[in-house]
């Protein structure tokens, strides 16, 4: 108890009592030790516990047991993030100038501890994609071997980065091409503007080699949504389009992709067509799937509207059975979203992301809303993997 | 016109993209890049042609067009917003096409096509977003977020996600405009 | 007209109408023709200008007499701002870091043309104070030789800033001081916590000479307002406490400071006290004062309350006449405001930020409020000199 | 309390300090710089020290005071936090005197006196900002600005609109603690 320390307590010693015209209490309650500043710490990563974007600014972190919340990140909502396969840490990619609208342009991969949240690591990256709102536009290899984030100046290129030597291993040119779909290992897909996919295995010795499939999909006609959902785990894609038609593929090299079905059709709906006067029920958002990887329940944020409405907040969240392709349930939201996510645990939360700025979140097992709060929520909302 | 604004546009865009590669190659390439080859041209402004020429359905008029204003150019219904994404610079200091005092025009953009409501027109809208300062703190009605024939960043000149900040002195987003560019036929 | 226009062209001209099932307008209305981007750039900068900082990343400039959105510099609440008193420039000081949260941190002057809101010139300081909602963080005098900025690290400094040469003359320490208060020219006096003011004479050669002066007021007892005013033109200061007594000051090495004379006093009004307990009408806000220099009318937010409510948002504004001592009138707000301006010409607009984040705009010629829009307006306004 | 957190902070000060110095001598100091001579001690605390013990009219309890509870230090109406100015970090994943995770505690900080409804003392309580990190995106329930013998800058240590972040890896403002120092007698 020397210095610093000893000036304080000899402040504190001369400091006289504001309130001495006041009785104390009848039970003279002992007086209060003095209290040493300290850090939080965060348990293990738990199944509720949600990210999503809030203001410009930041990922705040919540638990969705409780509303409270955890801990910030820093991020805009152009950075891109993903949760590793081991909830251990959490990789945020985001560009920033050093005199905030001007000066020297830094892109950079951070790495954070996600008890500690803090900054472990960071590297600097060729520019990457500055487009938001989309998961895809970053994401790691099954086996937190590679990273792969996406660039476009305006040339479309993805950046491949060691995750364990945390350097860039190279820069592979997918002209006509975006996105990254992560493989179970050793490399990614891309969708590209012809309907087809780009696909780069990447080596252990780093060395690239690219396959290109035959298109599947119509661009033009009726494109696969950017934030269509990438299973690491199994390196599957859904590719789901603006009219609501799902195509789970297998990537790799040679990626298989099995016949489209129907959103609509599978809850007994029409199927909706892209007629721009052609009234249905269509998916929509800036974040509008997400997948429970247990049963490959896919939630879908819903509304009804013509075609070009691929941005439209859902009213309602539908669950389908991506293996049986037919609708489980509507679940009516409290307030249009433009986000979906869910937990992926035994007692699933359903997380949306309000157009008011709200988080509302309901419990799987029953369909109740526990809350539905004003947080100023973004664009995008991510869960535990 | 002897020495257009779009030339010397194309002309920083030139630069901006040989310098972008010279950086990349500099950081990035750690041996020698794969490079993907494709049947798509690489330029973007050349994918915006297929893109807005196969709009499908195009017999009929969408509820944006429908019912969209020609009169009051700084609201999100205004005929050439159908498929804009951002802040309306006509409510930051600028117009339609002009960029507020202190930004810069990005020299590419994203490309729609909407109908003007007076002549039952189509006309090609470029929305070329305002660059180089901090987002403009504009009224909640000047952000828009329409989709009108809005396409997946894989068809880049039709994708009104992207920053299009990509010649200008820093690509911080400020606005966008909605310059129009010509007649659709 | 070649390279890249004519190939926009070319496109152009493959396009399809896209609504050819509509008949055209009986009236053959004029094709419209194709518009070339451009920049706007403003007039010479009007005296219903006002510039109030909005959210946490700017400061917007509008026009008071209509409410339109002029133009946008960038500032964190922690910026300072002066416009120069010819009006042709607009100085921001401002701090950040190269990765938003963390890198090199940058303390810089900014520059701006006011009719381009260009950044003309930037130039890096010491370390500046990071301290909310003080006017008086920085100032320049009034023939905008020497710009003074007060830092904070924790010591306190002042750097002085050639304005012509754009370079850091010096920083004089100041310690137990803090703000600066410009005088006519060549200096500028700092207010101290033992209730006096430091005098610091810089000679055109750079030099800096010190003096200080006698306590004239209680930091503890009744501090003067760190948002009192500074009159560049002439030299002067209105000191302001606490609890409302305004004390004129001509600054200089042997600054001369007149008798205080209550606010309240003047409005005829029990002069307030410094009770905890003690109703009174109170100045309070984050810029409780402005003057209109014309006259010398002070304008002050005020609030009924106890003492220790100096930061409590004004129900009114009061209009005081500084040579009479007495009120001239008193000014319902429409509603709570923290930041009060005024404009310096024969129309005057007063300003008022609402705690709500409305901008105020009120007719000072009869009283009646023009315009009441959220702007999300922060803890200040400017208006032109 | 053998090493203690305050010494830890303390020294870390040290060294920020002479780091300050060193810097804005490099920068800055074209020539000698003007040394200010002044009776005030130049360390805040001292002089917060003089702050706190000249509160005005301490016979009266203040409406904040008298207003206070004690149960939930995430409002501002909680007891500790008569003089407290932004954003409360036990809505933030801290407590009253516990930092988020990923910010530091900045060892130096302003100083209020607060009076505890439940034992009627008064208390010293240090507002220390947790530092390092962007703003805490918190409810607006837990943006405070109270007053209490709040001092103007040129008294820092009672001043609550100073970035107290001195210390730490950088001063950008992340949220508020409120941690109990001691008796104010």
């Amino acid at each position: 108890m020397t210095g610093w320390f000893r000036r304080v307590s000899a402040m504190i010693a001369s400091v006289v009592v504001s309130s001495p015209g006041l009785a104390r209490a009848a039970d003279p309650a002992p007086v209060l030790q003095a209290e040493q500043s300290d850090v939080a710490q965060l348990p293990a990563m738990g199944a509720h516990w949600v990210l999503p974007y809030t203001k410009t600014t930041a990922i705040t972190l919540y638990d969705g047991d409780n509303g409270h919340v955890l801990g910030t990140l820093p991020a805009t909502p152009l950075a891109n993030t993903v949760i590793t396969p081991d909830r251990r840490s959490i990789y945020i990619t985001e560009t920033s100038w050093s005199l905030v609208d001007h000066g020297d342009r830094h892109d950079m991969l951070q790495q954070f501890d996600a008890r500690t949240l803090e900054r472990v690591r960071e590297l600097a990256l060729p520019p990457r994609a500055l487009v938001g709102r989309k998961q895809q536009n970053f994401d790691v290899d099954a086996n937190g071997k590679f990273g792969f984030i996406f660039d476009l100046s305006p040339a479309s290129a993805v950046t491949v980065v060691d995750l364990s030597a945390f350097r860039v291993v190279r820069t592979v040119d997918i002209p006509g091409c975006a996105l990254v779909f992560p493989w179970q290992g050793g490399g990614f897909s891309s969708l590209c503007g012809d309907g087809s996919l780009t696909n780069v295995a990447v080596g252990s010795d780093g060395k690239a080699t690219v396959t290109h499939s035959k298109p599947f999909f119509s661009a033009d006609g009726d494109p696969v949504y950017e934030q269509s959902l990438a299973e690491r785990a199994k390196g599957d894609a859904y590719f789901i389009t603006y009219s609501g038609k799902v195509m789970k593929a297998h990537l790799g090299p040679q990626p298989v992709i099995e016949t489209a079905w129907s959103i609509q059709q599978a809850a007994g709906q029409p199927v909706a067509g892209t007629g721009v006067q052609e009234l249905a029920w269509r998916p929509g958002g800036t974040q509008p799937f997400a997948m429970f990887y247990y049963n490959h329940h896919l939630f879908a944020l819903m509304h009804m509207g013509t075609y070009w409405t691929h941005k439209t907040a859902g009213t309602e969240v539908w669950e389908l059975d991506t293996q049986a392709h037919r609708l489980v349930r509507r679940i009516d939201l409290p307030a249009p979203a433009k986000a979906v996510a869910v937990s992926q645990d035994q007692k699933p939360l359903l997380y949306a992301n309000g157009e008011n700025g709200n988080l509302m979140v309901i419990d799987l097992q029953n369909g109740k809303t526990l809350r539905n709060t004003h947080i100023d929520a973004g664009a995008m909302t991510l869960t535990p993997p | 016109m002897t020495e257009s604004f779009f030339d010397k546009l194309g002309e920083k865009l030139t630069r901006k993209m040989a310098q972008g590669i010279s950086r990349r190659s500099m950081i990035a390439r750690a041996g020698s890049a794969a490079v993907v080859t494709s049947s798509l041209p690489v330029l973007p402004v050349q994918r915006a042609q297929a893109a807005a020429a196969q709009t499908p359905q195009s017999a009929a008029v969408s509820d944006f067009d429908r019912r969209a204003q020609s009169t009051d150019p700084t609201k999100c219904d205004y005929w050439r917003h159908c498929a804009i994404d951002g802040v309306l610079c006509g409510c930051c200091g600028g117009g339609v096409h002009t960029c507020p005092p202190g930004t810069q025009p990005s020299p590419v953009s994203w490309i729609g096509t909407c109908r003007n409501p007076v002549d039952n027109r189509s006309y090609v809208i470029a929305y070329r977003d305002c660059c180089g300062r901090t987002l403009c703190n504009s009224s909640p009605d000047c952000h828009c977020n329409t989709e009108d024939r809005e396409l997946p960043v894989y068809r880049p000149q039709a994708n009104n996600d992207i920053i299009w900040c990509f010649g200008g002195s820093s690509a911080v987003y400020h606005c966008s405009t909605a310059a129009l560019v010509g007649q659709a036929e």
